[in-house]
Formats: C-alpha cells, sequence, structure tokens
C-alpha cells in the first residue's frame, strides 16, 4: 500500500516542503511578520525582536545538539563572547556595525574550536559538562581581563547605523534581527538537507557507522561547533544592540540550561521546532501573565503576596503538563495536525 | 604547614557536601540515564523541610534526621509518582527537561512557602569549636564529612549486594529489556528517587548548618556538576571520592593562587581530567562495538 | 586477476583476550570471499580490523598495495570500501533516504558554506546523489517504507536499509557482516541473486561473514574458516565441507549439513 | 502633558527583583512605596493626582529589567520610575531611561557606574559603597584603634566588590595603614574557608567584609573558628535582621554604615506609619530598602509637587536636581541633589552590633565621607 | 494456553503493524510463526509481553488471553512472573552489565536459589558463556549475546517461552544445541514455545503447528507437516522447487514474490 504524494521529478526530492499548505503558512507567517510593526505596540516589538533573538540562538544550539547530538551548556557562554565582541568593536574600536556583528559571529565561532577539540572524545553529559564549564570560564575571563572587556562594569552599545539608520532603535533593529532570523532559519534548513547536515545526523545516530561512510568526525564536530556557535555569536550581538548594554549578568549561566529547554519544548534536532519552542518559551510568561491578570482573583490576600512566584511555578507547571501530552515536542504536536489533516475524516 | 592542614581539611568539608549531592545525581543517572537537574532544589526542599521539623520540635541531630530522612523519601517518592513516572518510556531528553521544569516549580515553591529570607539552622548540632590535633572544626563539618562516608558506605553495600543495585544498571542499560526479564522499571525509577532524596536531604542539612539555609541552596546543583563528572557520571562511589578531591583543589586554588580561581577551578580540573580520562575517574566507558 | 585485499599475519588483542591471532589471507578482485567460523571466533573482530575501526595489535591490511592500518577510518569509503554490521549500526532517527544519501558522502563536495546556500553545483550534486539513491530504493524494494525513521523499522528491513547505505558507496569491496540473518528463504535467494549480480555486472568484490551455510556453499568461490581467532582452513565451498576439523569446530553433524 | 499623568493619577512605575533568593529586596522595595505613595495619597496626593505604583519583576536579571521597564514605558506609561533593581539591571535600563527622559529614583543600587557619568534624568539617593567602607574603616582607625592594624578586604569580583575596594583603598592610603590581603571572591559563594585562613595567615585584625548575607555570616564563622580578633566593616545589607540572625552567632560586633536610620525616635515613628498602610505580612517584609525607596519616593513626590498643575518630566527633573536638604523625617539624611552626581548626599550613619542581643548601637549622626 | 483473538496493533496511532490476527499455542506444544521481514511477527510477541507502549504501539481491538484470563493491561513484570518470558529480537541484553550479571537479572523474579541453579543449567547448555562470565556483556559477539540472551530468558524459568529469531546469528552447531535444548525442555518439562523463526526449515521440523503470516495477517496455518507440504511454503520458506533444494546460484534475476494476498 503507497499513499501519500508521488514525485514526478528528483526536483521535488530536494525542496523544502511538498505541501501546499505549509507554503502557504510560511508565507503567511512571514507577511505577518513584516506588518508586525505597523501592528503592534512598541512594547509587542520588543517582545518580538527578543523572541527572534532566541529564535536564531535555538536554530544555532539546535546544530549542535539536536541534529549533531552534542549536548552543549555552554550556551551562554558563546553568546557573551559574540555580544562582547560586538560591543567592544563597536565602542572601543570604532567598527560599523555590520562588521563587527559578523565579527562577533566569527569571534565564537574560533572560540568554539577551544571548546571542540578537547571536547572530541567526550559523550554525551561529559561533553555537555564540559562545554559549562568553559562558560564559566568565559564568564571568569570576562571579569578578570578588565582592559579588553571593561570587566565588571559592562560596556554600553549605542550608534549602530546603517546608512543613517539606527538600527538600535524600533522597527530598524525588528527587521534587522527578522532579516537575520529568515536568512539563518534559511541556511539552518539547507544545511540540514545537504551532505553536511546529514554527516551530523549520522555522527549523532551512530558515531562507528559515520566513520565507516566517509565522515571524518573531527572535522564535522569542529564544523558543528563552529557553525552553531557562529549563528549564537550573531544572537549574542543582536541581544547588546537591544538591550544596549552587556555586562556579564546579561549572560547568565541559567541562560544555557533555558536554550536546551527551548529546543527540547520545540522537538530536538527539528529546526521547525526550535523555532517554535523559541517562540513558544518567549511568549509563554508574557501569555501566564494575561492570564492571572483576566483570570486570578487579584484580591485573594495570598495571591497578591506571591503573584511573581506563583507566575514563575506556572511556567514550570505549563513546561511539564505540556511534555507529559506530548514529549516529542511542539513539532510532535505539529506533526498530529498535519496528520489529523491529511487523514481527515478517517482516523488513520 | 597549619595553612596547609587548615586548606586541606575544610576543602574535605566542602567537597562532602559536593560529594553527597553529587552522589544523588550519579544514583538517579545510574538507574535512570537521567540528569536530574532538579536535584539542587531536592537538596535545598529536604534542607528546608528539616528546618521547620527543627524549629517546631527542637530535635538533636539524630533523632532530626530520623524524621527527615523518611520524610524526604517520601517527598521523592511523590516527586517521582508524579512528575517521573507518567514519562515512562518517553525519550530521556522529555525527562530531563522535566526535571527542570520540576526545578523552577520547587524553587518557586520553597521561596512561597519560607521567604526569601535566608535562616541559621544549627540541625542541632553545637556549634563549639573542637580541636583535631591543632586543626580546629565546628562538629557540623566533621559531620558533614562523615556522612559522606557513611554514604558512600551504604551505597558501596546496596549496589555490590543487593539485586536491586544490579537491576537499577540493568534498567538504565535497556529499559525495554529490564521489562522483559521482570524488572518493575518503575519501581526500580521509585527507588532511585527515594534513596536520591534520602541523600540529598543528608546533604542539604548538613550544607545548611555549614553553609546558612538560604534559597539559593539549589545553585550547590549545578556547582556539584565537576563532582559528578570527575566521578564518572554513573558511579555512586566515584562522585563521592570526586567530591573530596574537588573541595581539596579549589581551597588549594583559592589559598595559593586566589583571585576567585576557585570556583572555576573544579572545571579546569574536570577539563583536563576528561582529556585523559573521558570517562572520569571512575565511570564506566559506553559500549561501543559493532 | 589480482589480490585486492591482502591480511599479512593479522593480529588483534583485547587486554587478554586475542580475538584475531595471526590471519593471513588474500581476497582477489571479483571474488566471492566468505568467511565462516564459531561465535566469537574472530570475523567480526577481522571486519572491524579491515574497515579501519579497530587498529590490528600487529600485522598489516593491504588494499590494492596500499596499508589500510594507518588511515583514518574516515578516509576508506573514498578508497571504496564499504561494509555492512552484524549488530545493525543504522542512522536510526533518520529516515531511509537519509540513511543512504549518507552512504553517498565521499562521493559529494559540499561545505557547510555552499550548503547553506544550496545552489548551482550544491543543488546539482544534491539532485544527482537522489537518482542514485532512488535506484537502490527500486532495487531493494524498500520504496514503501523510504520516508520511514528506519527506527521503527522491522529487524529485515534494517538489514536491508544498510545494504542499501553501503551500496550507495559504489564500494570496489564490500564487506557484508551476517547480510541474511533474520531474512527468510525467500529473501535469502533474492539478496544471493543480488550478491552474485553485483560480481558479474559490477565486478564488486565480495567478503562476507555468514552463518547460513546455503549461501555460503552456493555462491562462494573461497571460504575460509577460523576458530578461536585462528585460521583453521581455506579452499573452495567444497573442500571447506569435507574437512573434518570444519565439520567438528563448526558446521556439527545433524542437521545443518547443506 | 508626558505620559503617565491624568487629572486624578500619576504611575510611576518601579522594576524590582520580585522573585528567586534576592527577592526580599524587591518585596522590601514595594512595601516602601506602598506606604509613601499611600501617605502621599491621603494627604491629598500630589496637587490633587493620586500616585499609583506599577511594579514589574526582572528576577535579578538585566535582559528582563530592560524588558520590564519597556513593558512599564509602553504599556503601562509610566511617568516616573523609582525602584531599579540591582546594579546591572539599572544600566541594562539606562539607555531607555534616558531615551525616554524619565525621571528615574535609584534607590537601591548606588553603585558609581549608575551616577558617573551623570544621566540628566537619573537620580540616586544614597551613600556610595565606597564611601561606606571608607567610613567604617576611618571610624576604626580613630576611635576603635586596634594595635598593629593590619587590614584585609574580601569582595565579590563584580562592580559591586569594585566600588568597595575604593572605599578601602581610599582608607589605606590616607591612615598609611598596612594592607594586609584583599581577595576576590564569586558571587553564590558558600565557602570562604580558604580566604579567611589566608586571611589568618595574613594577620589581618581590621576586616573589610565585603561578603553579603549568607557569605557575610560564613566569613565570620570561619574566622571565629580560627580565633581570630579583628574589627570588622560590613556591608549595609548586614544590617537586616535575617542578616543580623546568621551572623551574630560568630560573635563579632561588626560595624555597618548606612544612609538610612535603623532604630530610635525616628524609625519608631515610620514604623508606626508601616503598620498603618500595609498589611502584616507586609510590615514582615520591611527592611533597610523599604526606608530607601519610601525616601525616594518621598522626595520624587516633592519634586512633582513643586512642578505644581503642568506637570511635566522635564519640569521634574529640574526640580529634583535643585532638592535641596530635602527632609525625611529622619528615616534618612537631608536629601540634596544639586550636586554634580545627582547623589542624594554621602550621608551615612555608622553603627555597631551588639552580637549577644542582636541590636544596633549608632555610632556617629549622618555624616559626609 | 496462550490465545490471540483477532489482535490489531497500531503504532504512532497510524501505522497498522498486525491486523485481525488469531493464533493458539496449546500448552505443552511448540508453535511456529513464520514471516518476511515487516510482516508483524516481532509485534505480536511485544504485545504479548506488554511492551509495546514502549514503542508507542497500541492494541486496538482483539483480545490476548493465557489460560483464559486476560493478558493485556497487566504490567510486564505480572506477564513475567506469570511465566510469559521473551527473548527479545536482537538480543537486547544490558550491555554494561557483566555476562553472569545479565542471566541473574533473568532470574529477577525468582528466588535467590532459583536463580543459582539456573545459572549452572544456562551455563551447561553454554560453555562459550560460561568462559565469558565475568566479561562486560556489551563487548561479547553477536553469537555469543544470542547465546547470553536465550539463557537470560531461561532464568526466568517460563512456563511459556516466546523466542524472536532464536537463531539470528548462531553457528550452526549453537542452533542445533539450543534446538535440541528447547525440545527436550519442551519433552521433558512441558515448556510451551511460541517460536518466530526464519529459519523455516527448522522451525517447523521442530515445531508441531505452524502460521505464516505476511503484511499483519495470517495467510496460512496448520500441522507442520502439512505447512512443509504445501507448495509456496516450499518455494518461499524452504527453498525448494520441485521437491528438491536448488542452489541459490540458479535463482532467478530478480524473481518477484509472490503474496498470497494481493
Ligand atoms: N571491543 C572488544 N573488547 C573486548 N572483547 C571483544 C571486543 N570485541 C570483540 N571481543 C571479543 O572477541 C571475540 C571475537 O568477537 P567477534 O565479534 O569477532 O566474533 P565473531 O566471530 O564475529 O562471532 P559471531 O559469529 O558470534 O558474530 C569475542 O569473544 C568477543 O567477546
Ligand atoms: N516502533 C515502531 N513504530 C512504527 N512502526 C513500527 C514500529 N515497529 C515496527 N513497526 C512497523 O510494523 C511492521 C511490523 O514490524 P515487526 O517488527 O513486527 O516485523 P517482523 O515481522 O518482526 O519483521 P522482521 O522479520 O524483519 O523482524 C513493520 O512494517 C514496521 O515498519
Ligand atoms: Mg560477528
Ligand atoms: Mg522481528
Amino acid at each position: 500500500m503507497r499513499t501519500g504524494h508521488f514525485k514526478e521529478a528528483t526536483g521535488q526530492l530536494v525542496a523544502l516542503s511538498d505541501s501546499r499548505v505549509v507554503w502557504f503558512f510560511v508565507a503567511l507567517l512571514l507577511a505577518a511578520c513584516v506588518a508586525a510593526p505597523f501592528l503592534l505596540g512598541n512594547y509587542q516589538v520588543t517582545l518580538m525582536v527578543s523572541a527572534l533573538i532566541a529564535v536564531i540562538g535555538a536554530v544555532g544550539l539546535n546544530m549542535l545538539t539536536g541534529t549533531t547530538g552534542l549536548i552543549s551548556l555552554g550556551q551562554a557562554g558563546f553568546l557573551a563572547v559574540g555580544a562582547y565582541t560586538n560591543a567592544i568593536l563597536m565602542m572601543d574600536y570604532g567598527w560599523p556595525v555590520w562588521l563587527s556583528l559578523p565579527a562577533g559571529g566569527l569571534v565564537a565561532a574560533l572560540i568554539s574550536i577551544l571548546v571542540g577539540v578537547p571536547s572530541l572524545r567526550l559523550k554525551g553529559l561529559y561533553l555537555a559538562i564540559t562545554t559549562l564549564a568553559f562558560a564559566f570560564i568565559i564568564n571568569h575571563i570576562i571579569l578578570y581581563a578588565e582592559p579588553l572587556t571593561h570587566g565588571p562594569n559592562g560596556i554600553f552599545v549605542s550608534g549602530a547605523k546603517v546608512l543613517g539608520v539606527d538600527l538600535q532603535r524600533g522597527k530598524a533593529l525588528y527587521y534587522l534581527t527578522l532579516g537575520t532570523t529568515v536568512l539563518v532559519v534559511l541556511a539552518a534548513l539547507n544545511i540540514q538537507r545537504s551532505r553536511v547536515g546529514r554527516a551530523w545526523m549520522a555522527i549523532r545516530d551512530h558515531d562507528i557507522a559515520a566513520r565507516v561512510m566517509g565522515v571524518d568526525l573531527v572535522r564535522y564536530k569542529l564544523l558543528a561547533f563552529m557553525v552553531s556557535s557562529f549563528i549564537v555569536g550573531i544572537a549574542g550581538g543582536l541581544i547588546s544592540l537591544q538591550i544596549r548594554f552587556v555586562n556579564i549578568d546579561v549572560f547568565a549561566l541559567i541562560l544555557s540550561i533555558e536554550a536546551l529547554a527551548i529546543i527540547i519544548l520545540g522537538g530536538l534536532g527539528s529546526i521547525a521546532g526550535a523555532v517554535l519552542g523559541a517562540l513558544f518559551l518567549s511568549f509563554l510568561p508574557e501569555v501566564i501573565r494575561l492570564f492571572f491578570e483576566t483570570f486570578a482573583d487579584s484580591s485573594s490576600n495570598f495571591y497578591t503576596s506571591y503573584v511573581y512566584e506563583i507566575r514563575g511555578i506556572a511556567y514550570g507547571v505549563v513546561i511539564v503538563a505540556f511534555l507529559r501530552l506530548k514529549p516529542e515536542g511542539l513539532i510532535g504536536l505539529w506533526r498530529d495536525i498535519r496528520k489529523y489533516w491529511s487523514n481527515w475524516p478517517l482516523a488513520y | 604547614m597549619d595553612f596547609l592542614l587548615l586548606l586541606i581539611s575544610t576543602g574535605l568539608v566542602s567537597g562532602a557536601a559536593y560529594g553527597l549531592i553529587a552522589m544523588g545525581f550519579a544514583l538517579i543517572f545510574k538507574s535512570t540515564g537521567v540528569v536530574n537537574f532538579a536535584q539542587g532544589e531536592l537538596v535545598m526542599l529536604t534542607a528546608y523541610i528539616s528546618f521547620t521539623i527543627y524549629s517546631t520540635f527542637e530535635l538533636s541531630f539524630f533523632p532530626l534526621m530520623l524524621v527527615t530522612i523518611p520524610i524526604s523519601m517520601l517527598i521523592g517518592l511523590v516527586l517521582e509518582r508524579v512528575f517521573i513516572r507518567p514519562m515512562l518510556g518517553e525519550p530521556v531528553f522529555a525527562i530531563v527537561m522535566v526535571t527542570v521544569g520540576l526545578a523552577v516549580i520547587l524553587r518557586g515553591i520553597t521561596i512561597m512557602i519560607w521567604g526569601p529570607d535566608p535562616f541559621n539552622f544549627t540541625a542541632g548540632l553545637s556549634t563549639n569549636v573542637v580541636y583535631l590535633g591543632s586543626i580546629p572544626f565546628y562538629p557540623a563539618q566533621l559531620y558533614l564529612i562523615a556522612a559522606l562516608g557513611v554514604m558512600t558506605l551504604l551505597g558501596w553495600a546496596f549496589l555490590r549486594f543487593t539485586r536491586m543495585g544490579i537491576a537499577m544498571r540493568a534498567v538504565a542499560a535497556n529499559e525495554t529489556a529490564a521489562l522483559l526479564v521482570g524488572i518493575s522499571v518503575s519501581r526500580i525509577h521509585a527507588v532511585a528517587w527515594m534513596l536520591s532524596a534520602a541523600i540529598a536531604s543528608v546533604a542539604g542539612v548538613l550544607f545548611a548548618a555549614n553553609y546558612k539555609l538560604a534559597p539559593d541552596l539549589w545553585f550547590q546543583g549545578l556547582k556539584s556538576f565537576p563532582a559528578v563528572i570527575l566521578g564518572g557520571m554513573d558511579s555512586v562511589i566515584g562522585s563521592a571520592m570526586a567530591g573530596l578531591i574537588i573541595g581539596v583543589i579549589e581551597n588549594l586554588f583559592q589559598g595559593y593562587i586566589g583571585q576567585g580561581l576557585r570556583e572555576i577551578s573544579g572545571f579546569i580540573v574536570i577539563i583536563i581530567v576528561l582529556m585523559v580520562r573521558p570517562y572520569g575517574l571512575f565511570g564506566s566507558k559506553d559500549i561501543e562495538r559493532v | 586477476m589480482s589480490d585486492l585485499l591482502q591480511l599479512q599475519g593479522v593480529t588483534k588483542r583485547f587486554g587478554g583476550l586475542t580475538a584475531v591471532n595471526d590471519v593471513s589471507l588474500s581476497v582477489r578482485e571479483g571474488q566471492i570471499y566468505s568467511l565462516i567460523g564459531p561465535n566469537g571466533a574472530g570475523k567480526t573482530t577481522l571486519f572491524n580490523l579491515i574497515s579501519a575501526v579497530f587498529r590490528p595489535t600487529s600485522g598489516s591490511i593491504l588494499f590494492q598495495g596500499q596499508d589500510l592500518t594507518r588511515m583514518p577510518t574516515h578516509a576508506l569509503a573514498r578508497l571504496g570500501i564499504a561494509r555492512t554490521f552484524q549488530n545493525l549500526a543504522v542512522f536510526k532517527h533518520e529516515t531511509v533516504v537519509n540513511n543512504l544519501l549518507v552512504g553517498m558522502h565521499s562521493h559529494l563536495r559540499s561545505d557547510p558554506f555552499s550548503s547553506a546556500l544550496f545552489w548551482g553545483r550544491t543543488r546539482r550534486e544534491e539532485l544527482r546523489a537522489r537518482d542514485r539513491v532512488e535506484e537502490i530504493i527500486d532495487f531493494l524494494e524498500i520504496e514503501d517504507i523510504r520516508d520511514h525513521p528506519v527506527g521503527t523499522l522491522s529487524y529485515g528491513q534494517q538489514k536491508r536499509v544498510e545494504l542499501g547505505r553501503a551500496l550507495a558507496i559504489s564500494p570496489k569491496l564490500l564487506l557484508l557482516d551476517e547480510m541474511v540473518s533474520g531474512m527468510n528463504q525467500e529473501e535469502r535467494e533474492d539478496i544471493a541473486r543480488f550478491i552474485l549480480d553485483l560480481k558479474d555486472e559490477l565486478g564488486m568484490t565480495v567478503f562476507m561473514v555468514e552463518h547460513d551455510m546455503g549461501i555460503v556453499m552456493d555462491i562462494s568461490d573461497r571460504v575460509c574458516v577460523v576458530n578461536y581467532g585462528s585460521k583453521i582452513a581455506e579452499g573452495t565451498p567444497s573442500e571447506i565441507a569435507q574437512n573434518p576439523a570444519v565439520v567438528e569446530a563448526y558446521l556439527g553433524t545433524k542437521r545443518s549439513a547443506a | 502633558a508626558d505620559p503617565g499623568v491624568s487629572d486624578t493619577e500619576i504611575k510611576i512605575g518601579d522594576v524590582n527583583i520580585m522573585t528567586g533568593p534576592a527577592s526580599f529586596i524587591g518585596r522590601a522595595v514595594a512595601v516602601g512605596s506602598k506606604i509613601a505613595a499611600a501617605e502621599i495619597n491621603e494627604a491629598g496626593g500630589v496637587n490633587g493626582r493620586k500616585i499609583t505604583i506599577v511594579t514589574e519583576d526582572d528576577g535579578y536579571i538585566p535582559a528582563r529589567s530592560f524588558q520590564a521597564l519597556t513593558k512599564l514605558i509602553e504599556v503601562d506609561e509610566i511617568f516616573a520610575l523609582n525602584g531599579t533593581s540591582g546594579t546591572a539591571n539599572v544600566l541594562a535600563m539606562m539607555p531607555l531611561i534616558e531615551e525616554n527622559n524619565l525621571p528615574t529614583v535609584v534607590t537601591t543600587a548606588p553603585n558609581e557606574l549608575v551616577y558617573d557619568p551623570v544621566r540628566p534624568s537619573v537620580f540616586t539617593i544614597g551613600g556610595s559603597y565606597s564611601d561606606a567602607f571608607y567610613g567604617q574603616l576611618k571610624y576604626i582607625h580613630e576611635n576603635l584603634e586596634p594595635e598593629n592594624p593590619v587590614y584585609g578586604l574580601i569582595r565579590q569580583d563584580d562592580d559591586f566588590g569594585g566600588a568597595i575596594e575604593h572605599g578601602y583603598e581610599r582608607a589605606i592610603e590616607e591612615f598609611g595603614v598596612k594592607d594586609g590581603l584583599r581577595v576576590r571572591f564569586k558571587k553564590g559563594t558558600a565557602n570562604f574557608a580558604a580566604e579567611v585562613a589566608q586571611m589568618k595567615q595574613a594577620g589581618v585584625n581590621v576586616l573589610a567584609n565585603g561578603g553579603i548575607i549568607a557569605g557575610a555570616a560564613n566569613i565570620l564563622g570561619e574566622a571565629r573558628k580560627l580565633s581570630m580578633d579583628m574589627q570588622v566593616a560590613s556591608v549595609w545589607s548586614e544590617d537586616m535582621p535575617p542578616s543580623v540572625n546568621l551572623s551574630a552567632p560568630a560573635g563579632y560586633d561588626y560595624l555597618v554604615a548606612d544612609y538610612v536610620a535603623l532604630n530610635g525616635p525616628d524609625y519608631d515613628r515610620f514604623m508606626e506609619k508601616a503598620r498603618k498602610y500595609a498589611s502584616e505580612e507586609e510590615v514582615a517584609a520591611i527592611n533597610r530598602y523599604t526606608l530607601v525607596t519610601y525616601v525616594g519616593l518621598s522626595a520624587l513626590a516633592e519634586a512633582m509637587k513643586q512642578c505644581g498643575q503642568e506637570l511635566t518630566r522635564d519640569c521634574t527633573i529640574e526640580k529634583l536636581r535643585g532638592l535641596k536638604n530635602f527632609d525625611t523625617q529622619g528615616v534618612a539624611a537631608p536629601i540634596s541633589f544639586d550636586n554634580e552626581q545627582q547623589l542624594s548626599g554621602t550621608a551615612l550613619a555608622i553603627y555597631q552590633l551588639n552580637a549577644a542581643d542582636k541590636s544596633f548601637k549608632r555610632l556617629t549622626d549622618f555624616t559626609d565621607y | 494456553m496462550l490465545a490471540l483473538n483477532n489482535l490489531q496493533i497500531l503504532y504512532d496511532r497510524a501505522i497498522e503493524a498486525v491486523r485481525d490476527v488469531s493464533l493458539q499455542v496449546p500448552a505443552g506444544s511448540i508453535v511456529a510463526l513464520l514471516g518476511s521481514n515487516g510482516a508483524g511477527k516481532s509485534t505480536i510477541l511485544k504485545a504479548v509481553s506488554g511492551v509495546l507502549y514502549q514503542e508507542d504501539g497500541e492494541i486496538v481491538s482483539g483480545t490476548i488471553q493465557l489460560d483464559g484470563a486476560a493478558l493485556a493491561g497487566s504490567s510486564p513484570r505480572a506477564i513475567v512472573q506469570k511465566g510469559v518470558v521473551q527473548v527479545p529480537e536482537g538480543r537486547a541484553l544490558f550491555g554494561t552489565l557483566s555476562v553472569e550479571e545479565n542471566l541473574l537479572m533473568g532470574g529477577f523474579t525468582r528466588s535467590r536459589s532459583e536463580s543459582a541453579a539456573g545459572l549452572e543449567r544456562v551455563y551447561a547448555m553454554f560453555p562459550r558463556v560460561k568462559e565469558r562470565r565475568s566479561q562486560v556483556s556489551g563487548y561479547l559477539s553477536g553469537g555469543e549475546q544470542q547465546m547470553v540472551a536465550i539463557g537470560r530468558a531461561l532464568m526466568g524459568d517460563p512456563k511459556l517461552l516466546m523466542l524472536d529469531e532464536p537463531s539470528l546469528g548462531l553457528a550452526p552447531q549453537i542452533v542445533e544445541t539450543i534446538f535440541d535444548a528447547i525440545i527436550s525442555l519442551n519433552k521433558d518439562s512441558g515448556l510451551t514455545v511460541l517460536l518466530v523463526e526464519q529459519n523455516a526449515q527448522l522451525a517447523l521440523q521442530t515445531a508441531a503447528y505452524g502460521y505464516i503470516i505476511e503484511n499483519g495477517r495470517i495467510v496460512l496455518d496448520g500441522p507442520a507437516e502439512k505447512l512443509r507440504a504445501n507448495d509456496d511454503v516450499q518455494e518461499f520458506y524452504l527453498g525448494f522447487s520441485g521437491g528438491e533444494r536448488k542452489s541459490m546460484r540458479d535463482v532467478k534475476h530478480y524473481k518477484r514474490r509472490k503474496r498470497w494476498l494481493s
């Protein structure tokens, strides 16, 4: 029994999606994103920018952890490297932002080699903790390399102008972030459907078999580190542009865990999952806030004295409950929905 | 000379805390393959509960532990039932993520119940200084080291001599196969969580007795990672030893080099050790056979 | 015909255990060469040595005159050596198609940068790779599962995927480790036919480890027998079937004599 | 008019640490705002307009402070900001504050990084950490006169620790005393055994203790174990009751410098007011940060009052800048922002703990250093 | 003893692996289940052992009965305690445990003394395993692992033993040993056996009754001799044509398989 679409030309086999519905929704989403700043308030746009930066970071981490299977708890470190590089180059060396932002990615990629090389022999959690160690060390270096990083004082980032447009404000920042996000997601999708992405997945699923198939483990693991860190570094640079201030506290280690949470909640290994996960976790606190503002009995004494902690707990509860229902993550949910529609009205 | 001895002795104290927390991690990892990101929170929660018991009944140390440990095991059991059990058979990553969510919840609950202010919690131990040779100690410090010793011994005996011990490893190695030989995977998980919570409570109470009881106690969980890794993720005894090693190394770094290096010295050490031994000092290698 | 693969005094020890003990043999181009022996005799270990997954404790392994023992594992695919694994080593979260495409790895050239663009040459070579993979899929009759994650397939289906992946390398030397175990008679016959075709039409050399005496005796050109790591006999199938040492150590007496 | 002002209402924002271990600060701040607002509103508000407070949690994470302030500005449309979380958090909010010309009173992070360079709309209440330590060391040097003094400093390796070190350095240089040892530690450190052992080794008997809360207590605990005889200068967080409960058992009668009153009739009067306006639970959460915030909002309200009916941000800022000797009813030293740094004054009082009964004795009046 | 009635099994609520399968394993008998790759044999065994949920599989309709009582829904542990033990496909050992520990775990539901006795029996049956008793099982050769897997199941002292391709990867001699052992266990202690096997010749020699499953459906069943005599079975499962074993060299090019139902 063969069901589903038949492909007539090989070209269709490499298409990102063969479903008109998917293309339709993607186009709709993009249009909505482009129109957003004209429809939403400034605060919502700020939230969108943060969410898009989270998307970029998550797609980057997903390459390393989801695709290649190298669990990293070092995200906070690479974000910090990207942000600091961007900040230092812009503010202390007067680089234009269109140079300093990619440079932040490059420096993060280079430093990731330092992390990657000792990690080549390590697996699973041993690797994860080593990357955590590097995040700690990067943190330490930033604090102590005062002449370069201004130590604990942090750096204010301003004057990111391109052709007279201040990229750090309102719509300009939004479109910069949106553009970067689209590029990063496209690049990630392309990599995933080609030789490099497959080599990474092979390493994740069975590294010995991957080697026998001709995949150079050292090269591809380091590549995974570098490509991922490059993207994460860019995300860091964007954070520095948005907040306009970098300081080591901005890149708390807990970010690493949140990043991991995003891609697991989205669905490991899936780019769409990383995107969905980032959006989900970015907007979850806001949704919870709205929920409580609408439904909670704000006159209750108990509630008022713990409103903030209760929101925090609700955040945890939603995560746990969601995983209980859909352990494969949001991408699993998405697949279910698709399956439901394509089989409808039959159950299977 | 005294300086060195002082550094080592106090290093053993903080190392014992790392070791105990790390043992809790290793126990759950060993039997379920899950890194419990809520382990630090478990340590914190059980310590706070013990504190409440202590301030209500003013028990001395041993009776206090006699009450605290069973209650902690119960909590471990409840957490496993409510949060982990429903995830049986799901991907490990999803379960790890559940523990991350659990951690957030436990942190919030702890502050809601006990508030953000830290407490002085002696756990019924005297605060008079005692001397071993020329080295001064607080009793709580000695109890912490002793507790690690006792727990290590118990842990070793449990894993070595009981079938439950082997079954734990079996479950981690292959869950489906474990089911097929009649091991109740969910029961093993429950036992692992209960024992881990018991160890967590000992760690929590004694940590608080030495370093105060505050709602940032959970962070000790993250800080114990080097010990877990240095010992080898799946080695319960190894993590205990590694905890001591890291505690001492941290103190030596701080004492002789200084400048905030203590907090990262543990991480530097594990990077170096892992380059030579990718599975930690006592961990077992992944089986890779084709 | 010349020697494609030559093993000289190959030994492999694991701690105290000598898994392969001073084995020398040579496989000629275009041959179907079988390796048999009791369980734990060291057959798979020998394959692991040839495919450079392990390094021999001593001895040398020559492929077309080149010494493999100093080569990185991943270089072998490019030389034209492919293998399957006894205990499934598939990429289980990936689809069948992607598994086969990994086999094409050494025939493709794109790097992360050109992959990210997916344009021009990269796109063309990806298309070519897929054409080739479709042929293999067609050939192995696995169209209906082509987009399934391999981890959800049955044991025998996964073995086919492994075979397809090895074929995607377009190897000169194909190492098959218990390819037909877990297949029924009909499927075994398919595979046998198929191996013969590979040899006849493509001139591929096949080196196989098997416990299925049917296939070994029927299609091999030469058979080598190992026991406790050492080679105890080598010859044509009929010579081997008569060899009393082999019968004693391996074949048994009752049922299986084919 | 500017955002946040209606005919009947003025919205004042507060971004603070309402969750996590440091939430004792945010809670205390919230109570302070509540008391001040209630008091002002009861007295007829600011020229008839009632003050409402909008609080946002940042969990002590700068990125979230930025987002929280964006929300306050864009959604809640606050007029001014009183309550700004930690140092890094204020700094992360700074670009927004400047861009919106938002009158801001910084109450809980009087750090040099905040008031130097000066930002036109930002006013800081408090003495600096630097002065606080300088003042205490000066008191020790002049009044307690330890024999053969050897000074030592233990401080966090961040901006806050850096500020402390400035004060310490100034004291060392000025008094020409022996600088025994300076050590840094990372935020969140619990075990100070090695640091204290180093202090003992160096013979330190005057300790500038930059640890906070449990950290400070652990430092003193280790010192007692090693039977060190020391004079101790501490961070002002050490005058809060929970901190005292932790530290007192070590038996050191340490000093604290603070810019609010910790006791005395003025303090009692404040507490009376607190009980009137706040719930029991809120009263329990009161600590020095409550007083600081109360003072800050009072000063802000005074400036707004001076603007009359035409309340604008510009005017408020100008009036704040002109504020001189604003009377805080003894809760803190009188407030003047008419200096270059727009820092309310460096006046600090020095207190000493009586470890036995956990009470503080006021040693000096509010003094400039 | 074991009876499956109209069993239907879905994976992921979408993939129908088994449909409408009914099958009986009378007490004290050996029953063989044959079928090509992906037919659904392993799925059936997993369903009986109650571990389908591990792979998101689900019994949507039909019943599984052991001695007349419903089995589906019991925990895997309870099923093992009732004496239904499986040798899973692909060995599935506890890779990090030693060989002996693996075997001991097989006796997890039994008392210590029973386990000790079982251990001796297994060692007697597989001397090779005894040689390797303290080795980490993950490093064993494929065949050695298979022996351990069978040994481990026997440690559970089963009443009904389900073997999923026991001959997989075993040398002919060992296959003999195992089948001899199965037969003697069946004869001497009345062990009931459900045998999934690709080696049809062997299976039909050993079993009394056989089922043939294709695409999730039983397409043929009957006493073993009868099946052996069936033309289709001869051609596709036994490799005979015209009553005589043919050489694989003579297999025709791309002989397309003939299906019973399609
Ligand atoms: N990595 C390893 N470490 C330790 N021992 C090993 C390792 N690999 C194989 N062995 C041992 O070497 C011996 C030979 O194993 P090998 O897998 O080569 O046997 P085989 O001939 O393929 O057997 P089978 O027919 O059962 O697959 C076995 O006894 C096995 O236990
Ligand atoms: N976990 C799973 N998820 C989805 N589909 C599955 C899963 N396991 C098996 N299947 C599908 O169910 C069908 C039956 O598989 P099963 O493993 O029962 O076959 P089998 O008869 O044992 O085959 P083999 O002889 O190859 O072992 C196959 O088509 C397979 O693709
Ligand atoms: Mg083998
Ligand atoms: Mg099967």
